[in-house]
């Protein structure tokens, strides 16, 4: 700073968190969780929490909010905000803070969303609560905020209840809620996880210009070292805990000092980087999709307002061979999970779905247990997907037990053997329950758990979203290692374009509920022909340096409306084969 | 749903067939003769086989109670052995009161046992819960009769807050409103401390935290209305439960209700009047159920009616 | 002091007025209402057993005694304005013995001729019963009968005007019409009667009170407690057992409390037909057997013990007498010689409200030190009439709370129906099933003693046949209840007003207000 | 986690410790009644009346007082345990069971399984049940054992209500239906996942009950159904003297007291029980 503004002395920083320690359990058994974290946050500075999964960074936003879980303890370290140190602080004052002055975004949205309030009123209860709008003026500042973050069709939107929204929808509604008040400092934790990278891109863009507009000042928390380049001005890489280094942007990606953040970076998968792919040749047809169509039906308006349906996927089909891995990406709320909830049987739809030649469809009983063990599915919300009441043997353990593999002990072994694989080897992570572990180790669970009945097919709904770049090329290793071996198919859904072109051996593209484009993935990621594929590889930030993307002003036509009568049939797609294997739809 | 309102109110007629037949079977069974009862204890036995023939009371089973049917669907109850009054008018003259304190008794019984669940699970394993739980096993647990009398003889005796019993004005339901609601609300203080305590662990909790909302903001607008919905079920429950405590706080305030006539004519196998004030409380509860069944999903969106 | 008219008062009941139908109402509460609303041909001094005359101006006996024929006072007025005429009379006896009315008491129209025709549906007119002239009326009997004259002073022979029975129909009970001190003025079902004073009421001066509101639906402990306050001035239903001692104990009390003896006797039934009851050493160590002090201690001394059917105040009760002691010693010795020396096991049917279920409890101790195991059935009220109404059911009932009160002051009715062999049927309420020919003929006998002078003869012959019959031990006569009523500082009239024997519980005509 | 573990866990709190000795005193108590009884429960002492038939409070001789026919009250209750015991633990134990079972699986099958159970339960809720114990008295034998029956018969309605309500909110979960996605069968997801989530309600229920079924047995004894006097139980002890309780306040104050504490020791317990059994609130915020 040359030009000290006038009459301030020093220039203070907005946050300042000195050696904050973290620590579950009383004495003997106490766990310190996280150990002498400091750094210092500015007005209008991004400042990027990096490191291992479960190396505590959540556990800090939240300490810094005053929102630790009961059962945690901070036996040192200060947090001043201005000049107040906001460990210890009354909860009123607190109160007054957060929202207002402090904004957090968290990084579960479906458990941190309130099930039984409209997400309209989740947000309006905000605007209310720091009295930033009233009447009309709030409802149609909660609209603005979530056009902000590109939810289309706002006004419908808040009539709906989270359990209605995609996992990116309601990642955005979080990141708009925690926005509302412009606040200070913005604690984003991990919040683009679930989002396409286009659709990430446009949410940087807009935590940017807040920061312009209002001097605010973010803390990131993410795993995505493009999304690090992006935005950050200075990093923090923690590992187990502790602080490995803290420094400038610049230096973190030039000249790191620790040989975590060096191993780190060099984990970064890169979009183009994988070599290109021998065409190769898959055994037998495992999965067979034709005319999968899915359609929730929507609350009805009043008793004589018609019938109304999300379609959320329409007329799609698809091949997957086995041994082989195809990618699913698309925007958010296009259909990807609910595609994968329909292959698991858990949403009715329409359609053939064909597994290992069977159709799934009405299978009942001893056939459908039978065919569970050749398809399983890593869910996109690991925490809602455990059940909190037992602990990681046990839920590891279940399918092991359901479908009567192997003795108690040999079960015990396995699943010692599989938390191993996925890299969560503590000892004491077997008898944890699902609240006491990270985001990220809870995916892992999850993974864990899919893997465990060595199915035939597994259906992985953004596994590693979660992961740090280490952690994630851990298991993606385990997943083409375990596909080798065992020559396992995957049908995996990804925003993340690098891993998609790691792992995937075909890509399919979806946009709407449709396919718009498929084929085999040098031929969908090198040479895209549909205008939608190409927008969203132009999105993909890139974790090197100066290299700052700038939201393409893209197609700017709005996605067509999903909500639609019941017994709608919209017109079908035709596709064009430009090359082998490789089918690009054609607009109608 | 109109289509799932139609059909519950199917299987309500159903239900109110049943409760019919079953009392109506039960009463039969019952060795206690009612034209005895009428006829007094210096009839004759030929004054007894008179009555009996004109109630219709020597006919079969499956003939009396068809009589009472076909009488029932044309909207007449019969007349009461005892009184000899219609037990229509009976009812309807009590129909009243009985409703009004019952409004008020379960309105006490929420706001008492919802409060003092809250507090509880807020102060959970703190001396204050310790004594909460104790308080609600004494209500509980608490005999109707000693209750009401206790609070009558504290509150309208001693201290003279409330009227000696009675009906009519306002500060007349208070009391036994109070006292029906007091004992009564263990059951809800207990649940929803209980459905409280699960859901104050819950992540959403910490996000609305988060946007800064006052502790009674946060109650009130997220935790309550997640911890509410086991409770809605009660209310239909208690409907049930809740007669049988009527019937002694009825007779001990001097409230003109159903629970007095109920009383009455099961002494006296009155059965006109058995079976319609059993009906009259079918109808009760199973519209409560109804009710609270529709409540459910009003509260908690991703619960669905019907799904088979 | 003298009677002041004017006042209102009020009365509590727990339950709800079943009916004002004199043809019907046969409980203890409404029996005294329907009086105060009704006339019949014949009273009673007010406060006692003593027949007197009411609407009937003047009786005359034939010679055969089976004629009565009244005179009938003049210009009295239904409370619908019309004149009461013999033709009334007329009407309102066939009305009661009409089948169709239903009425409980038409059996005691059965000496009346022709009564038997009307019963069976035949016809509806009493071939006994004329019209002589407007204000005459003869009654022709089949057989001479003493208890007649107390028949015409049952409610059952109350005088209703046609007219108004045939408006309001089954509904008469709701909406009566009599000649009685006061006319019902509202009734809101459930809550309250108000009774308003009859101011053409034919006897000069009566009622005193201007209106009595019976409330009903008032628990008996809180009514007391809103008379202690001053809020009301008779409780109903006299005082809870639970209050007993504590009001009768209190000096603040001191005077509210009138009590009165009752034509009631408690007594344990040995159904003479099952095994080994049927065994008359049996029974007669069952009545030495029991404690019947004790028991009478248990309910405050609420009572006087008893040692014959007929409480004393009855005519025909046997001061005499001295009944079986209470000995058992004496009691064990008989079983052994009736060969249960080891005792044997049977059932003891009770009423389930307090105190009839710890009644039953001492008696079964008292039993058990005899060596009888008498296993206690407790049961609502209409179960156990039920139970003793079917031969081999109830080897013994504790008839307490359905317990016999007289119906008129007269003997003859406490024989009949629980001790003789017309009351030894299914249904019936002999539960005792004893039934002894012998006495019967006795029984008749006595009843066929019309003429005046032959008065105190039959009240002998009439205690006789109760005291053979203890001989034979069907009963253990444990006490006779007294009445306790209770009423308010401000009420006034003489004390026997207010436990009247006849008109049970209050003579609500003569008390007053001061 | 093996047995006494457990238990010592559970008596690391006094409250829960001192419970569990309550429970085990009573249990023993109605067990060893005629051991520890001071007197016959069903004699009626001379002296134990004043010359006015009043009971006597609580005195040297009579260390609780004596009821209305003069017989020892304490010697009453340790006898009534028995009866009260079976009532509140045994009947009331197979209610909740069948209520649970019943609202479960009619709450997670849903469909016309679910329907049938529910509107069944919704006729037993609509039906007179103190008209079923009449009916039942005036027919069979009075016994404890038909009061249990009527009070198992009855008393699973309301649970199956509560229980089914709730099934349906927990089986809405995601993980729920993830459980399918494993393969896992009905039972195993209606016992091994959805039944530790209604422990807590079943608790309330079953705890709760304790009281009111020992109380319910005193109405239903009362209609000639159960137990027949002299045989004490904590419920007929307070309803046949429920009217004295001005003038003679140990009667209902002292079996009501030992209902209560009955119910809370095991209120106590089992929260304690499920805490230790489940330990995912432990660390929770
Ligand atoms: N309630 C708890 N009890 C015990 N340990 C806990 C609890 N909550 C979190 N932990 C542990 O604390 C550590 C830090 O957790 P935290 O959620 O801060 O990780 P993170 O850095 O956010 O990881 P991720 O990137 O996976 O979200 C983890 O190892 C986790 O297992
Ligand atoms: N239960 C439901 N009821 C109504 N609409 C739903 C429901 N579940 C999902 N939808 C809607 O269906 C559409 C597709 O949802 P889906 O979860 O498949 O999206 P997605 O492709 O997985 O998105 P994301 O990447 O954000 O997870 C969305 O518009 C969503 O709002
Ligand atoms: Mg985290
Ligand atoms: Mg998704």
């Amino acid at each position: 700073m040359n030009a000290p503004i006038k009459g301030s002395v020093v220039k203070r920083p907005l946050l300042s968190v000195e050696k904050l320690s973290i620590e579950f359990g009383q004495g003997s058994e106490s766990k310190r969780v996280v150990d002498d974290l400091s750094f210092t946050l500015n007005p209008s500075e991004t400042l990027c929490i990096a490191g291992e999964s479960g190396s505590g960074k959540s556990l800090s936003a939240l300490a810094i909010m005053g929102l630790l879980p009961k059962m945690a303890r901070v036996p040192e370290g200060v947090i001043l905000f201005h000049d107040e140190d906001l460990v210890g602080l009354s909860e009123r004052r607190l109160q007054h803070l957060r929202g207002r002055e402090i904004g957090m975004i968290f990084q579960e949205p479906m458990t941190s969303l309130n099930p039984t309030m409209r997400i309209g009123d989740q947000m309006l209860e905000t605007v209310r609560r720091h009295k930033l709008a009233t009447g009309a003026g709030a409802h149609k500042h909660i609209r603005d905020m979530l056009e902000a973050v590109k939810i289309p069709r706002a006004g419908d939107r808040v009539r709906q209840y989270p359990h209605e929204l995609s996992g990116g929808l309601r990642q955005r509604v979080m990141i708009a809620m925690a926005m509302l008040c412009q606040p200070q400092i913005l604690i984003a934790d991990e919040p683009t996880t679930a989002l396409d990278v286009t659709i990430q891109a446009q949410i940087l863009d807009l935590i940017r210009e807040l920061q312009a507009e209002f001097k605010t000042a973010v803390l990131m928390i993410t795993h995505d070292m493009g999304v690090v380049a992006e935005m950050a001005d200075k990093v923090v890489v923690m590992n187990q805990g502790v602080v490995e280094e803290t420094a400038d942007i610049r230096k973190i990606f030039t000249s790191p000092d620790a040989e975590y953040t060096r191993k780190l970076l060099a984990a970064v998968p890169r979009l183009g980087t994988a070599p290109t792919r021998v065409p190769q040749v898959f055994g037998e047809p495992v999965l067979e999709v034709s005319n999968l169509r899915v359609r929730y039906p929507m609350k009805s308006q009043g008793l004589f307002a018609p019938a109304r349906e999300v379609m959320a996927v329409e007329d799609i089909s698809f091949t997957l061979h086995q041994g082989e891995t195809l990618g699913i990406v698309g925007e958010s709320g296009c259909g990807k999970s609910t595609t994968g909830r329909a292959l698991m049987n858990m949403v009715d739809f329409e359609g053939d779905v064909r597994v290992m030649g069977t159709n799934i469809r009405g299978l009942k009983g001893a056939a459908l247990k039978k065919q569970r063990q050749d398809i399983q599915m890593v869910f996109q919300d690991p925490y809602a997907a455990l059940n909190p009441r037992k602990n990681i043997a046990e839920l590891v353990g279940e399918p092991l037990l359901i479908h009567r593999r192997g003795t108690a002990a040999e079960r015990e072994r396995r699943v010692a053997q599989l938390l191993a694989q996925v890299g969560l080897p503590e000892a004491d992570a077997m008898t944890r329950y699902p609240h006491q572990f990270s985001g990220g180790q809870r995916q892992r669970i999850c993974i864990a758990r899919a893997l465990a009945l060595n199915p035939r097919i597994i259906v992985a709904d953004e596994p590693v979203s979660a992961l740090d770049v280490s952690v994630q090329a851990q298991v993606l290793d385990l997943l083409e290692e375990l596909q080798k071996d065992y020559e396992l198919s995957y049908l995996f859904i990804s925003h993340d374009m690098a891993v998609v072109e790691r792992l995937c051996h075909r890509v399919a593209v979806m946009y709407s509920g449709r396919i718009m484009e498929i084929g085999s993935r040098d031929q969908v990621l090198r040479n895209p022909r549909h205008p939608y594929t190409k927008r969203l590889l132009a999105a993909v930030p890139v974790p090197a340096l100066d290299r700052k993307l700038t939201p393409a002003p893209l197609d700017e036509t709005e996605a067509p409306n999903p909500i639609k009568a019941k017994g709608h049939v919209p017109p079908a797609v035709r596709y064009e084969q430009p090359e082998e294997g490789h089918f690009v739809a054609v607009s109608v | 749903m109109p289509i799932y309102i139609l059909r519950r109110l199917g299987y309500a007629v159903l239900i109110l067939l049943g409760v019919s037949f079953i009392t109506y079977l039960l009463l039969y069974m019952i060795p206690a003769d009612p034209a005895r009862q009428l006829a007094g204890r210096s009839a004759t036995a030929e004054t007894v086989a008179n009555i009996r023939a004109q109630l219709g009371l020597d006919l079969p089973f499956y003939q009396q109670y068809f009589h009472y049917l076909m009488n029932l669907i044309q909207g007449d109850l019969g007349r009461s052995y005892i009184q000899r009054t219609e037990v229509s008018a009976l009812i309807s003259s009590r129909l009243g009161p009985t409703m009004e304190l019952m409004a008020w008794g379960i309105g006490f019984e929420l706001l008492i046992g919802v409060s003092l669940g809250m507090l509880a699970a807020i102060k959970r394993n703190t001396a204050i819960d310790r004594f909460l739980m104790a308080l609600s096993f004494v209500g509980v647990s608490s005999p109707h009769f000693i209750a009401s009398m206790l609070f009558l003889y504290l509150f309208a005796v001693n201290l003279d807050w409330f009227p000696l019993g009675g009906y009519g004005e306002f500060e007349h339901v208070l009391l036994p409103a109070l006292t029906l609601g007091l004992l009564g609300s263990g059951w809800y203080s207990r649940m929803v401390r209980s459905s409280m305590i699960e859901v104050l662990e819950q992540d959403f909790i910490r996000t609305a935290r988060s946007k800064g909302l006052t502790r009674l903001r946060v109650l009130f607008r997220h935790v309550l209305p997640n911890a509410i919905v086991p409770v809605i079920p009660m209310i239909g429950i208690d409907i049930g439960i809740f007669i049988g405590g009527l019937v002694v706080v009825e007779s001990v305030f001097g409230w003109p209700g159903l629970g007095q006539l109920a009383w009455q004519a099961i002494q006296r196998v009155d059965i006109p009047v058995i079976v319609g004030v059993t009906m009259i409380s079918a109808v009760a509860i199973v519209i409560a159920n109804l009710i609270a069944d529709l409540l459910v999903p009003l509260v908690d969106p991703r619960i669905e009616l019907d799904k088979s | 002091a003298d009677p002041k008219p004017g006042g209102d008062i009020i009365v509590t009941y727990q339950n709800d007025v079943a009916t004002l139908d004199p043809a019907i109402g046969y409980d203890w509460q409404n029996w005294s209402m329907i009086k105060s609303l009704f006339d019949g041909l014949m009273d009673y001094k007010p406060g006692t057993t003593e027949l007197a005359l009411d609407l009937a101006e003047s009786y005359e006996l034939s010679d055969d005694g089976k004629t009565y024929t009244f005179k009938l006072r003049e210009g009295v007025k239904f409370h619908n304005g019309r004149e009461m005429k013999a033709s009334d009379v007329k009407y309102s006896l066939e009305r009661t013995a009409n089948p169709k009315t239903q009425s409980p008491g038409a059996g005691f129209f059965s000496p009346i001729l022709g009564y038997d025709a009307v019963s069976a549906g035949d016809t509806t007119e009493l071939e006994g019963v004329t019209v002589v002239d407007d204000y005459t009326v003869a009654i022709e009997l089949s057989a001479p009968n003493a208890t007649f004259l107390h028949v015409m002073g049952l409610n059952f022979a109350s005088i209703v005007p046609k007219e108004a029975v045939e408006e309001h129909g089954a509904d008469f009970g709701k909406n009566p019409v009599g000649t009685g001190a006061y006319e019902l003025g509202e009734w809101a079902l459930g809550r309250h009667l108000v009774f308003e004073k009859n101011e053409d009421y034919y006897k000069e001066g009566v009622p005193y009170i201007d209106t009595i509101t019976f409330e009903v639906g008032q628990e008996p402990m809180v009514a007391l407690q809103r008379l202690e306050r001053g809020d009301v001035d008779i409780a109903g239903d006299g005082i809870p057992p639970a209050k007993f001692l504590q009001f009768k104990n209190n000096p603040a009390y001191e005077g509210l409390m009138v009590v009165g003896d009752q034509l009631h006797t408690g007594y344990l039934t040995l159904n003479v037909t099952i095994p080994p009851l049927d065994n008359l050493k049996v029974r007669q160590a069952i009545n030495m057997a029991i404690n019947k002090d004790r028991i009478v201690r248990i309910i405050n001394g609420r009572a006087t013990p008893a040692n014959q059917p007929l409480p004393p105040a009855m005519p025909g009760y046997d001061e005499g007498y001295e009944g079986y002691p209470f000995d058992p010693e004496k009691a064990k010795a008989l079983l052994r010689e009736a060969g249960y020396e080891d005792g044997f096991t049977t059932e003891l049917f009770v009423m389930n409200t307090d105190p009839q279920p710890r009644i039953a409890q001492a008696m079964q101790q008292d039993l058990s030190n005899i060596g009888i195991t008498a296993e206690i059935r407790s049961l609502a009220q209409a179960n156990v009439i039920e139970a003793g109404g079917v031969q081999d059911q109830a080897p013994m009932v504790w008839s307490g709370g359905m317990a016999w009160i007289a119906d008129f002051p007269d003997p003859a009715n406490f024989w009949g129906p629980i001790l003789g062999c017309e009351g030894a049927v299914p249904g019936g309420w002999n539960w005792a099933w004893y039934c002894n020919e012998e006495l019967d003929e006795m029984g008749d006998t006595a009843d066929a003693m019309v003429a005046e002078h032959q008065r105190d003869d039959r009240a002998e012959l009439w205690g006789s046949v109760f005291i053979e019959a203890m001989a034979d031990a069907p009963w253990v006569p444990i006490f006779n209840e007294q009445r306790f009523t209770v009423r308010s500082e401000r009420m006034a009239g003489d004390e026997s007003l207010y436990v009247d024997p006849v008109h049970v519980p209050v003579n609500y005509d003569y008390i007053w207000v001061k | 986690m093996s047995f006494p573990t457990v238990i010592r866990n559970l008596c690391r709190h006094k409250s829960v410790a001192v419970s569990l000795v309550l429970i085990v005193t009573v249990i023993s108590v109605a067990v060893l009644a005629p051991w520890v009884a001071p007197h016959d429960p069903n004699m009626q002492y001379f002296d134990g009346l004043t010359m006015e038939g009043a009971p006597l409070p609580p005195n040297d001789e009579f260390l609780l007082g004596t009821d209305l026919l003069g017989r020892d009250l304490l010697s009453r209750l340790i006898y009534g345990a028995q009866t009260s015991l079976i009532i509140g633990i045994v009947a009331n134990g197979i209610a909740i069971l069948i209520g649970t079972l019943v609202g479960v699986s009619a709450g997670f099958i849903r469909g016309w399984t679910g329907t049938i159970l529910m509107r069944l339960t919704d006729l037993m809720m609509a039906f007179p049940a103190l008209l079923l114990a009449i009916a039942l008295a005036a027919i069979l034998q009075p016994s404890i054992w038909i009061v249990a029956l009527v009070i198992a018969m009855v008393n699973w309605v309301q649970v199956a209500r509560v229980i089914y309500s709730e099934t349906i909110a927990i089986s809405s979960r995601e993980f729920i239906a993830v459980e399918r996605t494993l393969g896992a069968s009905t039972l195993r997801i209606l016992f091994s996942h959805l039944l530790p989530h209604l422990l807590p309600t079943i608790m309330v229920w079953a705890t709760l009950g304790i009281s009111t079924t020992v109380l319910l047995e005193a109405t239903l004894s009362f209609l000639g159904v159960g137990v027949q006097p002299p045989t004490p139980s904590w419920g007929n002890i307070i309803f046949e003297s429920q009217t004295y309780f001005t003038s003679a306040f140990w009667l209902v104050l002292f079996p009501g007291l030992a209902i209560i504490l009955l119910a809370l020791s095991f209120n106590l317990v089992g929260d304690a029980l499920r805490d230790e059994l489940d330990p995912s609130l432990k660390g929770r915020g």
